[in-house]
C-alpha cells in the first residue's frame, strides 16, 4: 500500500465520520463547527484529486461561507426542541436500509464502472485554443457550456430574491445597530480586506490561464463582504435600492446580452465573434463576479432577520 | 548523498510537524479554554511557519516564495486575531456556555 | 521527497483527525471553534505539501484562500459578543 | 485497490449518511447539513470518476468540474435560503422542523 493511498483512506474515514456526528450533533452549534471540518476536508479531497477550482470554491464557499452562514444561523434556530421519542426498531432500521442499499448500489456501479476512454475532456483540451481563454475549465464554464453557468447565475439570483422574499422587513440589507467590534478585530480587517479584495482580483485574472475563475473570485469578495457586515457595516447597505439591484442583475443580464449578440452575429445563442471571443468573456466574467458576490453577501447579511432576531431573543 | 538544500528542508518540515503534534497535544491535554488557545495559536504558527519555510527552500521561483510568505503572514495576522477573538468570547461568558456535545 | 511530503502529510492528518475530540467533547463554545481553527492552520499546512506533489498550478493559492477565510468564520463565531441585542 | 476505488467508496459513504440523516431529522439545520453531505457524496463520485483514466495527468476532466463547480453554488443558496426560511418559521411559530409536533 503506498502512503499515498493511506492518505487517501484516512481522508474518507475523517470526512464520512464528520459528516455522521455533524449532521446527529446534539447541539446543533457543533453541528456547524463540524460542518466547516468537513468543508475544509472536502477541500482536501479535491486537492489530492488535483482539482484546485474545486478546492478554491470549496475551500471559501463551502468551508468558508455556508460555516459562517450556520454559526449565524444557529444562534437564532439552534436551540434544540423536544428529543425526538424512542423510535420503534423499524423506525431506527429502515432509514438506514434506504440509505446503505441506495449507496451500496451507487459505489458498486461506480467501482466496476470500466474506463472506456475517449472522454469530453479531450475534447475540451483539444479544442481549448477556439475558446478564447486557456483554461479548460473556465473555457468549459463560459464558451462550451456557457448555457449552463449562465442558468447558474440565474439561480443564485433568484435564491437571493428568495431570500429576501421570506423576511419580514422591506429594507434590502438591514442596518447593523451600532456596534462595538473590538478595535483588534477592525484593525486586523483593515489587512485582511485589502488583501483578500487583491486575492480575489487575482483568482479573477488568473481564471484565464489557470485555475481560479468568477466564482472563486466571487466567493473570496463576498466573504470579505460577510467580514464587514459582521462588524458592523453591511457593505451593501449604503447603495440605493436601485444600485443594489443593477449590482445583482448586472451578471445575468450581461451574459443575456451576450449570448443575444451571439444570436445576430454568429448565429447561435452565446457563441461569441471569434476575434472578439477574449474581450466578451472578460466582461461576462467581471459582471458575473460582481453579481454572484454581491449576491452572496445578500444570502447572508438579507438571512439575517433583526426584527425576528429580537422576537425570538 | 542528499544535497544540503533537501536536508535542510526535511529538518524544517520535520520540525514544523513537531510543533503541530505539540499544538494538538496541547488542545487535548490542557485544562481550559485560555491555555488551550495559547497551546493552539503559538505552536500551530511556528509549524506553519517551518512548514513554509521547509517548502520556501524547495522553490523554483521568487514568486512562489513570496506567496509562501504571504500565506503565512496572512494566517499569522488570521490566528491572533482569532485567537484574541475567541478568548473574549470566552471570558465575556457567552463562550462560556457549556454545550452538550 | 514525495514520499517524505506525503508521509508528513498523513502525519498532520492523524493530529487534524485526533483533534476531533476537543470539538466534540467541549465543553464550551470557545474550545471547539479553537479546536475549528486548529484544524484550519493544519489544513493549510496539509496543502502546501500536497502541492509539492503536483506540478498543478494554483494549489498554493488553495491555502491563501484557506488563511483568509478561517477568519471570516471566527469573526461568524464571535461576533455576538459585541452585537448588542434584545434579550441576549 | 486503488485512489479511485477509495474516493468511489467514500462517495457512497457520504450518500449513505446523508440519505440517513435527511430521512431521519427533523430540525430544519439537520436537514440542510444532510443534504449538504449528500451533494458532497455526488460530487465526489463525478469528480473521482473523471480523475482517472488517460489524460488525467493534466487534472481531471474539466467538464464534470465545471458541473461541480456550480453545484457547490447552488448548494450554497439553497443552504442560505433553508436558513432563512428556518429563521421565519422559527420567528413566527417557535418551532424548527416542518412537523407539527415540535420534536427534535
Amino acid at each position: 500500500m503506498t502512503a499515498g493511498l493511506l492518505f487517501d483512506i484516512a481522508l474518507v474515514v475523517g470526512l464520512t465520520i464528520i459528516a455522521f456526528r455533524a449532521i446527529h450533533a446534539p447541539d446543533l452549534f457543533v453541528g456547524a463547527v463540524l460542518y466547516i471540518v468537513f468543508g475544509l476536508l472536502l477541500a482536501l479531497v479535491w486537492v489530492r484529486l488535483n482539482a484546485p477550482d474545486l478546492a478554491l470554491a470549496e475551500a471559501a464557499i463551502g468551508a468558508g461561507i455556508t460555516g459562517a452562514m450556520l454559526l449565524d444561523a444557529v444562534r437564532q434556530v439552534g436551540s434544540p426542541a423536544r428529543r425526538a421519542p424512542v423510535l420503534t426498531r423499524i423506525g431506527r432500521v429502515a432509514p438506514w436500509a434506504g440509505a446503505v442499499g441506495l449507496g451500496a448500489v451507487a459505489a458498486g456501479a461506480l467501482v466496476t464502472l470500466e474506463d472506456r476512454g475517449g472522454t469530453l475532456g479531450e475534447m475540451v483540451r483539444g479544442r481549448v485554443a477556439e475558446s478564447g481563454v486557456d483554461h479548460p475549465v473556465t473555457a468549459v464554464l463560459l464558451v462550451f457550456r456557457g448555457y449552463d453557468t449562465w442558468l447558474e447565475v440565474g439561480v443564485l439570483l433568484v435564491a437571493a430574491i428568495a431570500v429576501l422574499g421570506v423576511r419580514r422587513t422591506r429594507v434590502l440589507v438591514p442596518s447593523e445597530p451600532s456596534s462595538e467590534a473590538p478595535p483588534i478585530a477592525t484593525a486586523a480587517a483593515g489587512v485582511l480586506l485589502p488583501a483578500g479584495v487583491l486575492i480575489g482580483g487575482f483568482l479573477l485574472w488568473t481564471g484565464s490561464h489557470a485555475p481560479g475563475g468568477a466564482f472563486q473570485a466571487a466567493a473570496v469578495l463576498a466573504a470579505m463582504g460577510i467580514l464587514v457586515s459582521l462588524l458592523g457595516r453591511p457593505p451593501l447597505a449604503s447603495l440605493s435600492a436601485l444600485r443594489l439591484r443593477l449590482l445583482l442583475v448586472c451578471g445575468f443580464t450581461t451574459f443575456l446580452a451576450a449570448g443575444v449578440v451571439g444570436l445576430l452575429v454568429e448565429d447561435a445563442f452565446l457563441r461569441y465573434p471569434a476575434a472578439a471571443a477574449g474581450w466578451i468573456i472578460t466582461v461576462i466574467e467581471l459582471a458575473v463576479t460582481v453579481s454572484i458576490a454581491a449576491s452572496l453577501v445578500l444570502l447572508f447579511a438579507g438571512g439575517r432577520d433583526r426584527a425576528a432576531d429580537e422576537a425570538a431573543g | 548523498m542528499m544535497d544540503p538544500r533537501d536536508v535542510l528542508t526535511v529538518l524544517c518540515v520535520l520540525l514544523g510537524a513537531f510543533f503541530f503534534f505539540a499544538g494538538t497535544l496541547g488542545v487535548l491535554r490542557f485544562p481550559d479554554a485560555i491555555t488551550r488557545l495559547h497551546a493552539v495559536t503559538k505552536a500551530d504558527n511556528l509549524g506553519l511557519g517551518l512548514v513554509v519555510l521547509g517548502l520556501a527552500l524547495q522553490a523554483a521561483s521568487l514568486l512562489a516564495v513570496l506567496k509562501l510568505l504571504l500565506i503565512w503572514a496572512i494566517a499569522l495576522l488570521a490566528s491572533a486575531t482569532s485567537c484574541f477573538l475567541v478568548a473574549d468570547s470566552a471570558l465575556r461568558g457567552q463562550g462560556e456556555r457549556e454545550s452538550a456535545g | 521527497m514525495d514520499e517524505f511530503f506525503i508521509g508528513v502529510a498523513i502525519f498532520l492528518l492523524f493530529t487534524l483527525l485526533s483533534g476531533l475530540q476537543r470539538i466534540l467533547r467541549g465543553p464550551t463554545e470557545a474550545d471547539r471553534m479553537l479546536s475549528a481553527q486548529l484544524f484550519g492552520t493544519t489544513g493549510v499546512a496539509i496543502t502546501l505539501l500536497l502541492a509539492e506533489l503536483t506540478p498543478a498550478a494554483g494549489l498554493r493559492d488553495v491555502a491563501l484562500v484557506f488563511t483568509l477565510l478561517a477568519a471570516v468564520n471566527v469573526v461568524a463565531f464571535a461576533h455576538h459578543t459585541w452585537r448588542r441585542e434584545v434579550g441576549r | 485497490m486503488s485512489s479511485y476505488v477509495v474516493y468511489v467508496v467514500g462517495a457512497g459513504l457520504l450518500l449513505v449518511v446523508g440519505v440517513h440523516g435527511a430521512l431521519t431529522a427533523r430540525h430544519l439545520v439537520r436537514l440542510i447539513l444532510a443534504l449538504n453531505v449528500m451533494s458532497g457524496g455526488v460530487f465526489l463520485a463525478l469528480i473521482a470518476i473523471s480523475a482517472r483514466g488517460a489524460g488525467s495527468a493534466a487534472g481531471p476532466d474539466p467538464v464534470p468540474q465545471a458541473l461541480v463547480l456550480t453545484g457547490i453554488v447552488v448548494a450554497v443558496s439553497i443552504t442560505a435560503f433553508v436558513l432563512a426560511l428556518a429563521r421565519r418559521i422559527h420567528a413566527l411559530s417557535g418551532r424548527t422542523s416542518l412537523s407539527e409536533e415540535d420534536l427534535e
